[in-house]
């Protein structure tokens, strides 16, 4: 069923969606260029001259420290006559430059100008003052002859008289009557805080629970304990991080998550009231609001907390086992740190290699003796007030959506397997490939709603999907400027600000979006995929398009399972997500992905909130 | 109560989509419908339909009767069920799309198309023996289209008669029939009535 | 595996007296000896299949199914089973309707009261598939299944209706998936034949559009020969009569609108099952019903 | 602040485990410890993060003969934990990650890599003093809130839950802002499929039977100075002002409606029947609607539009038509759009109303008639649909953020302000090393700053060097940090919540608002305990000022991304505002003559740390200085550590807070004392910034690319001072980039002033 007209409507659009192009207009400057831009201080070519004498007060002033005191004068004269040269070097500069920027000439151009003017004041100061400095405090006592020496190319830097240079002070000036009114107000205030200061900090004994070391769980944790509450984390994997550490770039920024992750890393080293116990998955739950008990259960690493991360373990073995920081797509060492980024950066060791010489030979390799084959599954019994779920979320699986193939070809994959092959730590080392025969694709499907919106899978919006499919065209257009990326919706949902990430990249020519949601995809004689689908816009048309690699947009499945044997578990709706305790006030809160389909922003602000709720639980209120 | 099928002096008739909620099997379900046109694009015959049904539920929605009920695309269904297990919104399509033609030929719309005629005999074999005869369904079909295309459409197919036949897969003879045939006219007559009170 | 003996009313459909005889053969043969007697629907009716909501209209529709039902009912209350797709289909679907719509049932007991019947809803309706995967099982098949179909290559086509719109449901049983059905395959492994890598398992023939219109369908019959024949199938395996009589009977059709020259044998997995339980090759099997035969499974059979 | 003298009493500890005893002498560098670099104190272990080995550290410190630990092992970035337990300070030198890992073992030039960087370490000791509180001042614990609508009650309640006192401060004479007004609320709770009652009433009487809140109506922030703890705001209404200290603020000030010309030209205002969809609340509250019987809900897909209402305007839409449809089931309601952005679990809201019997139309209305016929160029149809007999038309709106109160006149200092905030065109991603909306980047740049400008003036009037303003964002939403650290803005102790910071709905407000208060507490309790706020949180150093030699320079007032630093309006020095100050040391960077300084962190100490890893530097044997940020460059080539990739023993690395603290003295240390290179790492700068400091990383660029004419000036070339922008995944690219820095610099010879 070959419908030629397809494509042609497909090229007709491109032109339609880049009609704002114009070819001739280069890149913004990076940086540089920017700053020059938008920041009035740098908005000068004076600047330049600025910047240049800086450097040589820095350099000087150090020499001159370290000069003997007969080197002094004629150093401090040679420097002296330096600076004026520059500085009246910039004067003219300045001076010339003043001249092309105000052709207006009105009255109001002069009070536009004394940010630049005050500028060389400051520059001239700079330099008398830093003279005198270095002067005295080397003991020359010439701090006399040094004023006078520069007062003479310089305007009165402290004249404050002057109108133009009253508008330009940053800090209005207060009387001394509005003075004394604030003053004494904060002398008032004084004496109320300690009476605030004991509401706010009030003690408790109690600790917040979060589980889950997502993105979510861990900003709750850490907000929380930086609060000044007690909190333990509790993470089933080996490391933290979640899902979002085995993403490539966040949407819309396209910036690393493990920027963030590291900061918040880095919070939680230095954070004593947060203890963390990875390989910890919750088993039960009792009690209420204030006491409950959790049960948990410890998965034996098989590698002790003392590990220092020196991985001489691994080298000792060549086994391998799926790699599921990489969603199995390759293949990792039987004992392992899981990723480059690992947090804790311990090591930890597959079970199956329990029996095996492996085990042996990897307990021999660690000299400092962490490796521990007797290690078993642990229980434990904690005591919290409150909990919080921040349990994240499980791709939905793609092997459901028969329809589109998933399990009949390696190029058909879902975006979290996108995410890992545009990943520089992930199985092609951030290379998008081909699975099946590891070429470059030139054509790219992306199909949105892939399981979500679909009450034969999931019913609700998964929110990310359609921003993931956006971020991921972007990905595949840095890699190969001639691949052409063709996304098939039903609504584009780029949500609030989000919208104008969507927009920008709807002026990609070679993206280009299909409003259908494809029937189904089979594998055509060449073993690429085929989707078969019915074009929605205007005329309709019914496609067959070959494309070398298709990316299911799948969604977001709550990780909780919905059904548990918790004596008192957390109150869920009827998808499994976790209904805040806000108006059943049972001391249990969702976080992220637990609560509902969240991207990253959300999952940030409602883990937040979540950590006041917690707060306000274990305080009693 | 009866509901009269709107009959707008205007073009477009907001009615009409109500109307179709109201009165055609499945109809509740049709506006459940987000355009996302799986149920086109999973159509083993989509390129032949003119509309497609989600274009078509679009067309009830935009108010647009005249032009849904003489629809090519309500004919050529072929009762495939794909679109209704992969809607995403869970529209018994091919159920609408079979009362929407059951409407078109009660409203005298599209008296030409094939697949009236076939599922009008289909249903003349039912009501009169209480089972279908794989002969005369399609005999009686093939000279709706008058003699000389009936003769030409049988013809094409003698060869297949002929081998059924041989293999006794072609009954000869009478027809079968149900034993208590005046029982099930009965029956079916009722039920049409209760229908049309309904419509 | 079924401990007792089951018993269950049988709805043979108006093909069985016709088209699908061969498919009504095999089942009559088979079922019993897997643990399942059937006793026929007394004087049962067409379904009214798909054309019927048009032809007819859908309370009409439903009430030819009531009346099967109610028959059904009459004889001892016994679960339907029945082989045909779109009996199933109008069958079950027709029933759950009328189970769970109160005006339905209320409107077809009118109707049926005509006739002095009226059915109590409280039968289940269930296609033989369905028994044979959830209450047979296919251990009880490999069982049985003791003349091996040793080397026979079958491509499993279980076309739309079988398993569309029910098979996943609850009432359906659940025994099937919509889109990547196994259970064909399986049946055809329990025989001792061999499956094939083919791909359009539940591609439509286009049904009753193939009748009225070849000239619309003959392309998708040509899209499920094609991909036999590709996969190396012996023959096609396929639960639905009309699937199987228009995929065997539009072959030369198929072969002069696009030049091919398939001679590809559609046949029931009842019959598979039937020669590989030691069936006799016609009485039971209904072999010599095809109009394409294949050697390779005739000579297989006893 | 009474300061001791503080006596360095430094102590080496070299870790042989995890392989580095064998790849290292260690014997050598003990000797050229206790020699050369003179601390006498040095011990061995195979594992000083073992329990033992941190006992050895432990007692050491204990019995007072040492106060501080140099720990040759593992990076910085491991065994922080466990290293911060043994009671005195604790510096590191990466002799695991950055040396045995990337080197080859018993090698020359790994011995002198490794014995240059403890003796980095130890000078880093040697200028380095615990850090003190710097503040011994109570501090404010008063919450002020900005805004009386759904997210500013809300704050309130919840801050006053959380044991705060609270000053709610409403330029108008009401509480419940927009929200207040509504007839329904969106629902966010399960099942999500009906309107929910209106919470505000609820609150207001809530807050207003609280008696630690306290609100005022008729009243704005006309002035506040301080920082987080000690905010002096002054409030003003008609009666007068009024002074207040307040520990942190919630900005919760909302949002206006947004109309553009496309919804003019539907005859808002003008045709009768045509409203929009904020009327609409108010004819759904009064019941007002009993003859509409067909009604046509119109989403105009514009997308200037869209950042303002994108995903709310489509909830609003639905909630109105079920409304309508629940009071009279015989209404028939039309919702005309193109993206329907009922996003998540609003999918299921949307569901409802079709079940309801909403119908939903995808195009774009071309006309409304004086009949309110409405044309609908139908995407689906591909043709035009005329659809009469419409009782009442609703026209979307758009939610405007109220990041500045527009009843004010915009000031002109302000507006420079906010015009340096806005960057609507950063770019995105590259094809072929382009930007993709290239074309926009060059022609909209500056025509969609200027117009994105928010007018009016300030809503606190900060008293801060840097603008009165708290800062904006594109299309003039409040400055958030809004992926990560959502709450962040770059004004330390200001939070912003609501609708002001993106389009939200009431229910998402309430959400929000949580959150800020949380960051709000957090912010009062660290300014208590004199700790930094994010990202160094409870961080105890801060900037101190030499203002002896201080040149007024205002070099450091300037470039502070926080607006920490302000001017002394009677002496014109800097005036630091600790609290405000995350310590991230651009000031320090900034300084044209190094008097800004940290106790644990200095210009003189790196300077120190410069010529250190150079001492011993035979002269045919370059050397390169690498200062890497230690938020992303610095993991980053510890991570290609992890991963073996070779690396050039040249390097000397030394871990910065941030690039906008590197002072250009160090970088002139370097090239005296006889570096042939000097590569700066940083994070991404620009609008999309990935600094965590917001501008540092921008502003070292900025100075660096001066450098070159210095060098110029002294016969030396320019390559030899570079910066590179390092996202931390970049561990292969890191090591590419140092290594071809190598080469580089091997080609062009070593440093003319090597030796001297």
């Amino acid at each position: 069923m070959q419908t030629p007209g397809f494509l042609g409507t497909f090229i007709k659009k491109s032109e339609d969606l880049n009609i704002r192009k114009f070819t001739d207009m280069k890149i913004c400057a990076m940086s540089g260029g920017k700053n020059t831009k938008t920041d009035p201080l740098y908005n000068q070519s004076a600047r330049y001259w600025v910047w240049q004498f800086e450097v040589w007060i820095t350099m000087r002033m150090e020499a001159f420290c370290m000069a003997g005191d007969d080197d002094l004068e004629d150093e401090f004269a040679a420097f002296e006559r330096e600076a004026k040269e520059a500085a009246a070097k910039a004067q003219e500069e300045m001076a010339k430059n003043a001249k092309k920027a105000e052709p207006a000439a009105e009255p109001v151009a002069a009070s536009d100008e004394p940010e630049e003017e005050d500028e060389f004041a400051a520059f001239e100061r700079e330099a008398r003052e830093a003279a005198a400095a270095a002067a005295s405090s080397m003991g020359g006592g010439a701090s006399g002859g040094t004023s006078s020496a520069t007062a003479s190319s310089a305007p009165k830097a402290d004249d404050k008289a002057d109108e133009e240079e009253e508008d330009d002070t940053p800090v209005g000036v207060l009387s001394d009557a509005e003075k004394a009114e604030r003053d004494a107000a904060q002398a008032a205030a004084v004496k109320t805080i300690n009476k605030a200061s004991k509401a706010l900090f009030g003690a408790t004994s109690q600790t917040i629970l979060v589980v889950g070391g997502g993105i979510a769980g861990v900003t709750a944790a850490i907000e929380a304990a930086e609060t000044g509450y007690d909190v333990i984390l509790l993470e089933k994997n080996s490391y933290l991080g979640g899902r979002v550490t085995r993403l490539n770039r966040y949407f819309p920024k396209l910036c690393h998550p493990s920027c963030g992750l590291e900061i918040n890393y880095q919070r939680i080293k230095n954070n004593r009231n947060l203890k963390v116990m990875t390989m910890t998955e919750v088993v039960g739950v009792s009690g209420a609001k204030g006491d409950y008990k959790v049960k948990i259960k410890t998965a034996p690493r098989f590698i002790d907390e003392g590990c220092n991360g020196c991985g001489s373990c691994s080298n000792a073995v060549e086994t391998t086992v799926d790699n599921e920081y990489n969603y199995g797509m390759d293949q990792i060492k039987a004992v392992n740190l899981p990723h480059e980024h690992a947090f804790p950066m311990k090591y930890v060791m597959s079970p199956d290699v329990i029996g095996t010489d492996d085990a042996d030979k990897i307990k021999e390799a660690c000299t400092s003796g962490h490796v521990d084959l007797e290690a078993t599954a642990t229980d434990g019994d904690l005591s919290v007030g409150a909990i919080i779920w921040a349990t994240g979320w499980t791709p939905y699986d793609s092997n459901k959506l028969e329809h589109y193939s998933y399990s009949h070809s390696a190029d058909i994959i879902n975006n979290v397997e996108m995410e890992r092959l545009a990943s520089p730590d992930g199985p092609t080392n951030g290379k998008i490939l081909k699975p099946s025969d590891g070429k470059e694709p030139k054509r790219i499907a992306m199909i949105q709603c892939a399981g979500s919106r679909d009450i034969n899978h999931l019913p609700y919006c998964s929110m990310i999907c359609c921003l993931a499919s956006l971020k991921h065209a972007a990905y595949v257009r840095e890699q190969y400027p001639d691949a052409e990326v063709d996304i098939y919706y039903i609504d584009i949902r780029a949500h609030d600000k989000m919208s104008s990430f969507y927009e920008r990249v709807k002026r990609d020519a070679k993206v280009n979006f299909i409003k259908s949601k494809p029937g189904h995809i089979t594998i055509g004689a060449d073993g690429r995929p085929l989707i078969h689908g019915e074009n929605t816009i205007g005329d309709r048309e019914i496609y067959d398009e070959a494309y070398d690699l298709v990316v299911l947009a799948t969604g977001m499945e709550p990780s909780l399972p919905l059904e548990t044997d918790f004596e008192a578990a957390p109150e869920r709706d009827e998808y499994g997500f976790v209904i805040n305790g806000s108006d059943s006030d049972n001391g249990q809160f969702a976080a992220g992905v637990a609560g509902g389909p969240f991207d990253v922003a959300l999952s940030t602000q409602t883990a937040t909130a979540s950590a006041l709720k917690a707060i306000q639980a274990v305080r009693g209120n | 109560m009866t509901v009269p099928m709107p009959t707008s002096s205007r073009k477009y008739d907001l009615n009409f989509a109500r109307w179709v909620r109201d009165n055609v099997a499945g109809g509740d379900k049709m506006n459940m419908c987000m355009q996302c046109g799986t149920c086109s694009g999973s159509c083993p015959i989509g390129t032949e339909m003119e509309d497609g049904p989600r274009k078509l539920f679009m067309m009830i929605r935009a108010g647009m009767k005249e032009e849904v009920l003489s629809s090519n695309s309500v004919w050529e269904c072929t009762s495939c069920y794909r679109c209704v297990v992969r809607c995403p919104r869970g529209v018994p399509v091919t159920y609408l799309m079979q009362g929407l033609a059951a409407l078109a030929s009660k409203e005298g719309y599209a008296p030409k198309v094939e697949n009236n005629y076939f599922s009008r005999y289909f249903w003349k074999s039912v009501e009169l023996t209480g089972k279908t005869d794989e002969r005369l369904v399609p005999t009686a079909y093939f000279f709706s289209f008058g003699l000389i295309e009936g003769i030409k459409r049988s013809l094409g197919n003698l060869k297949i008669a002929f081998n059924m036949a041989k293999a006794g897969r072609m009954h000869i003879g009478l027809p079968h029939r149900i034993k208590d045939t005046k029982g099930l006219k009965a029956i079916l007559a009722k039920a049409a009535q209760i229908e049309d009170q309904k419509s | 595996m079924m401990s007792k003996k089951k018993k269950m009313t049988y709805y043979p459909g108006c093909s069985s007296q016709g088209s699908g005889r061969h498919l009504d053969e095999s089942i009559r043969a088979i079922l019993p000896d897997l643990g399942v007697d059937v006793v026929d629907i007394d004087d049962w009716n067409c379904c009214g299949a798909s054309v019927g909501n048009i032809g007819g209209g859908p309370l009409p529709n439903l009430a030819l199914t009531g009346r099967n039902l109610a028959l059904a009912q009459e004889q001892g209350n016994q679960d339907i089973v029945t082989g045909c797709a779109a009996c199933y289909l109008n069958t079950h679907g027709g029933n759950e309707k009328i189970k769970a719509d109160v005006k339905k049932r209320r409107d077809v007991n009118d109707a049926l009261g005509e006739a002095g019947l009226s059915y109590d809803y409280d039968l289940d309706v269930h296609h033989v598939m369905e028994v044979i995967v959830n209450d047979i099982g296919m251990e009880e098949v490999e069982k049985q299944a003791t003349n091996k179909l040793k080397g026979l290559k079958v491509a499993g086509w279980v076309g739309c209706q079988t398993v569309r719109p029910f098979a996943g449901t609850e009432t359906g049983g659940k025994y099937a998936t919509y889109e990547d059905p196994t259970f064909l395959d399986e049946i055809t492994e329990a025989c001792g034949a061999e499956v094939t890598d083919f791909a359009p398992k539940t591609n439509c023939c286009g049904g009753s559009v193939a009748v009225m219109k070849p000239e619309k369908t003959l392309h998708l019959m040509k899209t499920i020969l094609d991909a036999a024949v590709e996969s190396g199938a012996d023959v096609v395996s396929t639960p639905c009569p009309l699937c199987q009589t228009n995929l065997e009977m539009y072959q030369d059709a198929i072969n002069k609108e696009f030049g091919t020259n398939y001679n590809m044998p559609v046949v029931f997995p009842s019959q598979l099952i039937a020669v590989a339980m030691g069936k006799d090759k016609e009485k039971d099997a209904g072999l010599q019903r095809q109009t394409i035969r294949s050697k390779k499974l005739e000579d297989m059979a006893k | 602040m009474s300061e001791e003298v503080f006596e360095h009493k430094p102590a080496a500890y070299l870790c042989g485990g995890c392989g580095i005893k064998d790849a290292l002498d260690m014997d050598a560098l003990e000797t050229a410890i206790t020699g050369g670099m003179m601390v006498s104190n040095v011990k061995q272990s195979d594992a000083f993060c073992s329990g033992k080995g941190l006992e050895t550290i432990k007692s050491d410190m204990k019995s007072g003969d040492v106060n501080q630990a140099i720990v040759a092992g593992c990076s910085p970035r491991v065994m922080v934990q466990e290293f911060n337990e043994v009671g005195g300070q604790v510096f590191r030198a990466n002799m695991r990650e950055q040396v045995i890992w990337q080197q080859p073992a018993n090698n020359e030039d790994t011995q002198a890599l490794a014995t240059d960087n403890m003796r980095m370490a130890i000078t880093q000791a040697r200028k380095s003093e615990p850090p003190q509180a710097h503040w011994d001042g109570a501090t404010s614990l008063k919450l002020l809130v900005v805004g009386g609508g759904i997210t500013g009650l809300t704050a309130a309640r919840e801050a006053s839950k959380t044991g705060a006192q609270v000053v709610i401060v409403e330029k108008t004479d009401k509480l419940g802002g927009w929200a207040g007004k509504w007839s329904k609320f969106i629902p966010e709770n399960a099942p999500y499929r009906e309107p929910e009652d209106n919470p505000v009433p609820a609150l207001i009487a809530e807050v207003e039977n609280d008696d630690n809140i306290t609100v005022l109506f008729d009243t704005i922030v006309d002035r506040t100075e301080g920082g987080p703890g000690e905010f002096s705001c002054r409030l003003k209404n008609g009666s007068g002002t009024n002074w207040d200290i307040y520990g942190a603020v919630v900005l919760a000030t909302g949002w206006r409606p947004y109309t553009s010309e496309d919804q003019k030209k539907f005859g808002i205002g003008e045709t009768d029947g045509v409203v929009t969809d904020i009327e609409m609340e108010e004819k759904l509250s009064s019941g007002d609607l009993k003859d509409v019987k067909n009604i046509i809900f119109i989403i105009p897909g514009d997308s200037d539009r869209m950042v303002y209402s994108s995903g709310v305007s489509d909830k609003v839409a639905i909630k109105q038509a079920l409304q309508m449809t629940q009071a009279d089931p015989d209404v028939m309601a039309y919702i005309i759009h193109e993206d329907f952005r009922s996003h998540g679990l609003a999918e299921e809201f949307y569901r409802h109303a079709q079940e309801k019997g909403v119908i939903f139309q995808r195009g774009e209305v071309k006309s409304i008639s004086s009949d309110r016929t409405v044309t609908v160029d139908d995407e689906l149809l591909g043709l035009e649909i005329p659809m009469s007999g419409i009782d009442l038309v609703v026209v979307s709106t758009g939610m405007v953020p109220n990041s500045t109160n527009i009843d004010l006149e915009a000031t002109e200092r302000g507006a420079d302000q906010l015009k340096s905030d806005i960057n609507p065109v950063a770019p995105i991603f590259t094809v072929n090393g382009t930007q993709v909306d290239e074309d926009l980047a060059e022609t909209a740049a500056d025509a969609e700053a200027e117009e994105t400008i928010p007018e009016g003036g300030p809503l606190l009037n900060l008293q801060y060097r840097q603008g009165p303003h708290v800062p904006v964002l594109a299309n003039g939403f409040a400055d958030s940090h809004y992926i990560c650290f959502p709450y962040e803005t770059r004004r330390s102790g200001i939070y912003t919540a609501g609708p002001v910071r993106r389009a939200m709905t009431a229910s998402e407000a309430i959400n929000d608002a949580q959150g800020a208060v949380l960051k709000a507490i957090q912010a009062m309790r660290q300014a208590n305990e004199a700790k930094a706020v994010h990202p160094r949180a409870g961080d105890l150093s801060f900037p101190e000022f030499g203002l002896d030699i201080c040149t007024k320079c205002r070099r450091c007032t300037v470039e502070c991304p926080f607006g920490a630093i302000d001017e002394d309006p009677e002496t014109d020095y800097p005036v630091v505002n600790p609290t405000r100050c995350r310590r991230c040391g651009t000031c320090m960077g900034a300084c044209p003559v190094s008097t800004i300084s940290f106790k644990n962190y200095n210009p003189a100490q790196v300077s120190d740390m410069v010529a250190a890893g150079t001492e011993e530097c035979p002269p045919d044997k370059p050397r390169i200085l690498v200062l890497a940020c230690e938020n992303d460059a610095y993991p980053a080539m510890d991570m290609a550590g992890i991963n073996r990739l070779e690396a050039s023993p040249y390097m000397r690395v030394i871990p910065v807070r941030c690039l906008g603290s590197v002072t250009l003295l160090w970088v002139k240390t370097a090239l005296e004392k006889g570096y042939d290179g000097i590569m700066l790492l940083g994070c991404k700068s620009g609008d999309d910034y990935q600094c965590h400091f917001v501008k540092g990383s921008g502003i070292a660029q900025e100075r660096m690319s001066k450098v070159g004419d210095t060098l110029r000036s002294m016969m030396m070339e320019e390559e030899r001072v570079q910066v590179n922008e390092i996202a931390i995944a970049d561990s292969e690219r890191v090591t590419q980039i140092l290594n071809n820095f190598g080469k580089q610099i091997e080609d062009i010879g070593l440093n003319p002033f090597k030796g001297f």
